[in-house]
């Protein structure tokens, strides 16, 4: 291909002035990049109340807040990295900026929708920060909003459920523009098995958003009408049954959180083959494997509720069904573990961050299964084994995934690439943060303490204690990693169109890419890895 | 869902659906004043899905549309039915 | 983890250790392959790739043999598990309350306690039973957690098998005071507890007023200091013969004079005549808890805090 | 992967309409709204198992005449729809006007009648909050909730799908829906199906299961 002739997507300004180029903006790596920006804040804001969290428990006794305060504090980073971070994160960004290149479209299939879909994940995440500020208090009842006292606290409970409202309509539309971009866009030639792996990822996460979020939706809706009309679906002294809110609830957030990790998963599959220049081994086991925890992914919900008074039966299926769930995981582990047999391994920050998903999240999935198991879990259940659990498998796991596509794709973004060199060490001091951080939790969970705790019993000190140190040193990483990006994006040195040899079509465009991705729509002929 | 010729349901087609709903709902109604006991749940789903169906492959266009799509509408279906019946493995078996 | 000290402890651990296990096996490997082949297969070391066709043999082996370790991990957690639902006849009943924010065992010839005492060996049945929102009975030294749940009896049970003291916590987020909603198992032998069991609440060996036994029991003083703080309630200093200005259901206010009635009236009715400043819907109703005479004792012990 | 230019010199390609992209794009909302009542149809069935007589109770309370007559309505719009959809088809446009204002008029019906339902219950306090509401059984105050809740839910959906009828009646006047180009009126129609879709089986749950 020639060089183009068409202003790259970063330069064009259309005709219009400052902010409004953005806002008004139907480019999908321009949408990709407004919710980048929105997401680092929100982040960024989830993490201090992280920090402070930790500070209140780097002893016994009250080290800086109050009871009631706490209890608001880990709602509202629930709340915010749940909704606000991770289950946008890799589709709303990544899935943006890279869908439409690696398919080879122009665009998104509805690319107003997907504008509208980013105003809505505004103005819900506004709802969200709102609670903080009018009303009785921010809400104080756990990200998982558990009925009756959901509907008895007087914090601003009732706000903060219209604000999840909100972000699940902009998480289903985000789904529907992806699967239709995928079932319509994809440039001749590219038959589904010549599609690369984060587009399948994509689709499978596409179909979790879709028929799962309507669930929750419905559910909040439910909660909001009993506290504001007072007429009670799961108030058990008007004969609801607060068991049955948790049966929504997890109907729901289960399958998030493989909204979470399968683009991260598909994030993680990119890259491994490009760095290794290596052909992916086992290409269908991949893809299939992601529509197999898509949809077994539905059916576990129950291993959250071990220990709610759910009947028996109930319990030994889900948690059977649990186990068959790990299982599409591990072939993926597996089948990565294999890409890099024999390859030439090019260890850039994108190709560590995947190595550091890999151990992190095999330590998160494989506390996972400990939940998994009906007898431990019914002391597990509910302790700090359970938050470092879904601390390993998030942050570790869906974190480090979407640091891994930062780095990938930053070139690509910009036109610019970073010092491979501070950022190689500053992902060592972000891993070595993460797993003291979050190691002693295991071990705390598994002594016995539990979770939304403000206090704690004096033989939990040490591990505590231990965790908080984590917390500042994982914090100086992100930081150092986040100025070496910032530092690359200003004054790096320009990139070249495909700096990791990779042979998706993402590549064969410029960096940045033009405003319509591709001089001409390019054909396929062969699948996405075909290595030399 | 491939390009293809867009199917036309005729005018007449549409009223004969249109009769057949019509004539179900006199049924569902009939049918509910008598007491069939366990049975009751059973006959006015049947018949509201037969409705369901009728709506759905005329009125809509389904049995017109590509097989993807079918698939689709179903894979819905079964994960919507699977959760009521995934609950329901709950309160059945509560003492 | 601390030894166990119950009759689940071995087979809760037992998968615990199974899993634990297996885990570690497959993180170690998958970790130490991964660096050899980032060292083997450095690109300095090995510039140029080799490509290697997908292999069909291998992937039905790692999807089979992960699936027969899950399946034996299912197993060890379902095996661990079974026994919980399995209550042996004969077991000693205690009523476990669990509410906003303390815990209260009732006996069945009507004793009753802040802390769990039971005997050494016997089967114990805890039939739980909450009267506001979500609490979960914890012991890790038993193995044992179920959610307290308002409007379902839920129930657990246990074998103490070790002499001891243990604690108890509250597992499920319950608001404010959740981390404090703290209590004991006493493990004690037979002997010992049927002295406890049939001697009469030590009265005279404190020097409490009954009033103020009562509140403790009751756990008021989860929510109502004695010393002129705010907790969540309106403190119960001073308050007996005080101005309490209230909202009453329909949304209006007026004044009254905290006299016996108001003081019965909160007790048994909270929400009837909402105390300002205060949340509604907080306090659950103790009629069926107090009779008259109690609350007699406490109006008597409220006066008595000037 | 190799690439190759298909199409050479082509800067800027009119993107070609995809017809089958929107309508795709509609089912798949049309799935997210069937899931949205899906959750309330879970509610519904656990609290009806568990409350079979309180419930049973319930529907007898409510008038079986005008839910039927409503359900006819509502059978009888979507086969306007569907006609409206096959005349455009047929390059008349004034017969699918027609056809579509008839539908949004069954809408109207539809919503009076819904008035007149609600109205009658709430002129006898029965509604939550009240002090004959409290005095109910529990079963039967969930089931007057989920009433409440599902009919009400479920007439927004007729408002809306009304006023999208009604802005796709005017793009066919505008000629912006034609016989070559009617894929927004198909998905309005789509929409509106969905609406008679729920009905048939809320229809059903809450009047006639005794
Ligand atoms: C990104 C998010 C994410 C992901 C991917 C997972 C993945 C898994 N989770 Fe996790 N989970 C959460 C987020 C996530 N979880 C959150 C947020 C909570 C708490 C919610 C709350 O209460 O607030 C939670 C809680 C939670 C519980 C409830 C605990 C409790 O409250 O008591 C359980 C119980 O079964 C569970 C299980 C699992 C399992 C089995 C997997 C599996 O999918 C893991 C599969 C992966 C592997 C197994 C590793 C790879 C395997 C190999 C390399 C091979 C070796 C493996 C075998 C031999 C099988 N999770
Ligand atoms: C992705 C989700 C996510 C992330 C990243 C974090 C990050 C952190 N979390 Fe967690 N946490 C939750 C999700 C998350 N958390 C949830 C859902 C709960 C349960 C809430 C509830 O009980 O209701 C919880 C609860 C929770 C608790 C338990 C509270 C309790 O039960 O009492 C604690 C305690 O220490 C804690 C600490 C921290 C700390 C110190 C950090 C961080 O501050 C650590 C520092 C993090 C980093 C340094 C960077 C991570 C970076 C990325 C993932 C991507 C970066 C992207 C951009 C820059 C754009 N969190
Ligand atoms: C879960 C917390 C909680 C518990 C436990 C609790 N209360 Fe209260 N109480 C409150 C709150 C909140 C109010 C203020 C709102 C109201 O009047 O209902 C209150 C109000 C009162 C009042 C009126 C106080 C005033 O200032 O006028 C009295 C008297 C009272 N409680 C007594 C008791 C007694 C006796 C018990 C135990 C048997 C008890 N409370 C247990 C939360 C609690
Ligand atoms: Cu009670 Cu937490
Ligand atoms: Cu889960």
């Amino acid at each position: 291909m020639t060089t183009t002739t068409l202003p790259n997507y970063l330069e064009d300004k259309q005709g219009k002035k400052g902010l409004m180029v953005w806002l008004t903006t139907h480019d999908h790596k321009r949408i990709g990049l407004m919710y980048l920006a929105a997401l680092s804040v929100f982040f960024i804001v989830g993490v201090l109340i992280g920090i402070l969290m930790r500070l209140e428990l780097l002893n016994p006794g009250k080290d800086i807040v109050d009871p009631q305060t706490y209890n608001s504090l880990f709602t509202l980073h629930g709340v915010i990295m749940i909704f606000l971070f991770v289950i946008p994160g890799i589709p709303a960004v990544f899935g943006n900026i890279a869908l439409p290149l690696i398919i080879g479209a122009r665009d998104v299939a509805f690319p107003k929708l997907n504008l509208f879909s980013w105003y809505l994940y505004m103005f819900g995440a506004m709802l969200a920060l709102g609670t903080l500020l009018v009303g009785d208090g921010p809400p104080d009842t756990g990200w998982t909003f558990y009925a009756p006292y959901s509907v008895k606290t007087g914090t601003n409970v009732t706000m903060a459920v219209f604000a999840a409202f909100i972000l699940g309509f902009s998480s289903i539309l985000t789904g529907l523009n992806f699967i239709v971009t995928i079932h319509r866009m994809r440039c001749p030639g590219m038959s589904w098995f010549k599609m690369p792996l984060f587009a399948w990822a994509l689709y499978a996460t596409s179909w979790i958003q879709l028929l799962a979020t309507p669930v929750v939706g419905i559910t909040l809706l439910m909660i909001a009408v009993e506290r504001m009309l007072g007429i009670g679906l799961f108030d058990p002294a008007l004969g609801g049954d607060p068991v049955l809110y948790q049966h929504l609830f997890w109907i729901y957030s289960h399958p998030a959180v493989y909204i979470m990790i399968l683009p991260g998963m598909g994030v993680i599959s990119e890259i491994i083959p490009t760095f290794s220049q290596r052909r992916i081994f086992g290409y269908k086991a991949i893809a299939y494997s992601s529509l197999a925890i898509a949809f077994i992914g539905y059916f576990v919900w129950g291993h959250h509720m071990f220990t709610s008074g759910m009947s028996g039966p109930a319990r030994v299926i889900f948690s059977i069904l649990t186990f068959l769930v790990a299982i599409p995981s591990a072939i993926k582990v597996f089948n990565w573990l294999a890409t890099m047999y024999n390859g030439s391994i090019d260890m850039k920050p994108p190709m560590l961050y995947a190595m550091g998903f890999i151990f992190l999240f095999l330590i998160g999935g494989l506390t996972g299964l400990v939940n998994g198991a009906l007898a431990a879990d019914i002391h597990i259940h509910d302790t700090y084994f359970v938050v470092g659990h879904f601390h390993y498998v998030m942050f570790g796991g869906t974190g480090f995934a979407f640091f891994a596509a930062m780095h990938y794709w930053f070139p690509k973004i910009w036109g610019k690439m970073y010092s491979i060199k501070h950022a190689t060490r500053a992902f060592w001091v972000l891993f070595t943060g993460f797993n003291i951080l979050y190691f002693p939790m295991l071990v705390v969970g598994i002594m016995g303490m539990p979770r939304r705790y403000y206090d704690y019993l004096p033989q939990f000190h040490l591990p505590n204690e231990i965790s908080t140190v984590g917390s500042w040193i994982t914090v100086l990483g992100l930081v150092y990693m986040i100025v070496v990006l910032i530092q690359g994006m200003r004054k790096g040195e320009k990139a070249e169109r495909n700096p990791w040899h990779g042979l998706t079509l993402d590549w064969q465009t410029d960096s940045p890419p033009t405003l319509e991705n591709f001089e001409e729509i390019p054909t396929v002929t062969e699948g996405p890895y075909e290595y030399k | 869902m491939d390009e293809q010729k867009h199917h036309i349901v005729d005018y007449l087609t549409n009223i004969k659906v249109w009769v057949a709903l019509a004539v179900l709902t006199i049924l569902t109604v009939w049918v509910s004043e008598f007491n069939l006991a366990t049975l009751t749940v059973a006959v006015a789903l049947s018949i509201a899905t037969i409705k369901a169906i009728l709506v759905l492959s005329y009125f809509m266009h389904l049995k017109f549309d590509s097989k993807i799509l079918i698939i689709m509408v179903l894979v819905t279906l079964v994960i919507f039915l699977s959760m009521i019946i995934f609950t329901f493995f709950d309160y059945l078996y509560r003492k | 983890m601390n030894s166990g000290a119950s009759n689940f402890a071995q087979g809760v651990d037992m998968a615990f250790y199974v899993i634990l296990g297996i885990s570690v096996f497959f993180l170690v490997g998958i970790t130490a392959t991964m660096i050899w082949f980032v060292i083997r297969y450095n690109r300095k070391r090995n510039p140029v790739a080799k490509n290697i066709k997908d292999n069909t043999k291998l992937e039905i082996i790692w999807t089979v043999i992960p699936t027969i370790l899950v399946l034996v991990m299912f197993y060890y957690g379902w095996i661990g598990y079974m026994p919980m639902k399995r209550v042996p006849n004969g077991a000693l009943e205690v009523k476990a309350t669990g509410r906003m924010w303390s815990w209260q065992f009732d006996y069945e010839n009507g004793k009753s306690s802040n802390i769990l005492v039971v005997p050494l060996n016997k089967p114990v049945k805890l039939n739980l039973y909450s009267p506001d929102v979500l609490h979960s009975l914890y012991i890790p030294a038993f193995r044992i957690k179920e959610d307290v749940v308002p409007g379902l009896n839920n129930t657990m049970w246990f074998t103490p098998t070790k002499l001891g003291e243990y604690d108890i916590l509250c597992a499920e987020y319950c608001g404010i005071q959740h981390s404090y909603m703290l209590s004991k198992v006493k493990v004690i032998s037979e002997q010992e507890y049927l002295t406890w069991y049939n001697e009469k609440a030590p009265e005279s060996d404190t020097l409490e007023a009954v009033g103020m036994q009562v509140i403790k029991r009751l756990g008021c003083v989860a929510c109502h200091s004695q010393d002129g703080s705010k907790i969540v309630g309106p403190t119960f200093k001073a308050l007996y013969g005080s101005t309490r200005k209230v909202t009453l259901p329909d949304g209006s206010t007026k004044e009254v004079k905290a006299d016996d009635d108001y003081i019965k009236l909160s007790i048994n009715d909270p929400n009837a005549e909402v105390v300002d400043g205060y949340q509604k819907n907080l306090m659950q109703s103790y009629k069926t808890q107090l009779n008259d005479e109690e609350i007699k004792e406490v109006i008597e012990y409220l006066k008595g805090l000037k | 992967m190799s690439t190759n230019s298909q199409q050479p010199e082509v800067h800027h390609p009119v993107i070609h309409r995809d017809d089958t992209a929107k309508k795709l794009g509609m089912w798949l909302f049309l799935f997210t709204e069937l899931i949205l009542f899906g959750g309330l149809f879970l509610v519904y069935s656990i609290y009806r198992y568990l409350n079979p007589e309180d419930f049973s109770n319930g529907s007898h309370h409510l008038d079986v005449g005008i839910g039927a007559l409503n359900t006819m309505i509502l059978i009888t719009s979507s086969l306007t729809v569907a006609l409206s959809i096959t005349a455009i088809q047929k390059n008349k446009p004034k017969l699918a006007i027609g056809l579509i204002v008839f539908t949004i008029f069954c809408a109207l019906l539809f919503m009076v009648n819904k008035y007149f339902e609600w109205g009658h219950k709430i002129h006898y306090d029965l509604y939550p909050g009240t002090e004959l509401f409290k005095a109910l059984k529990p079963g039967e105050g969930l089931f007057y909730v989920l009433y409440y809740f599902m009919t009400g839910l479920h007439m927004l959906h007729v408002v809306v799908g009304a006023i999208l009828l009604g802005i796709m009646a005017n793009y066919i006047r505008k000629g912006m829906i034609t016989h070559d180009n009617y894929v927004l009126l198909e998905n309005g129609g789509l929409y509106w199906h969905l609406v008679d879709l729920i009905w048939i089986y809320l229809f059903p749950l809450l009047y006639l299961i005794h």
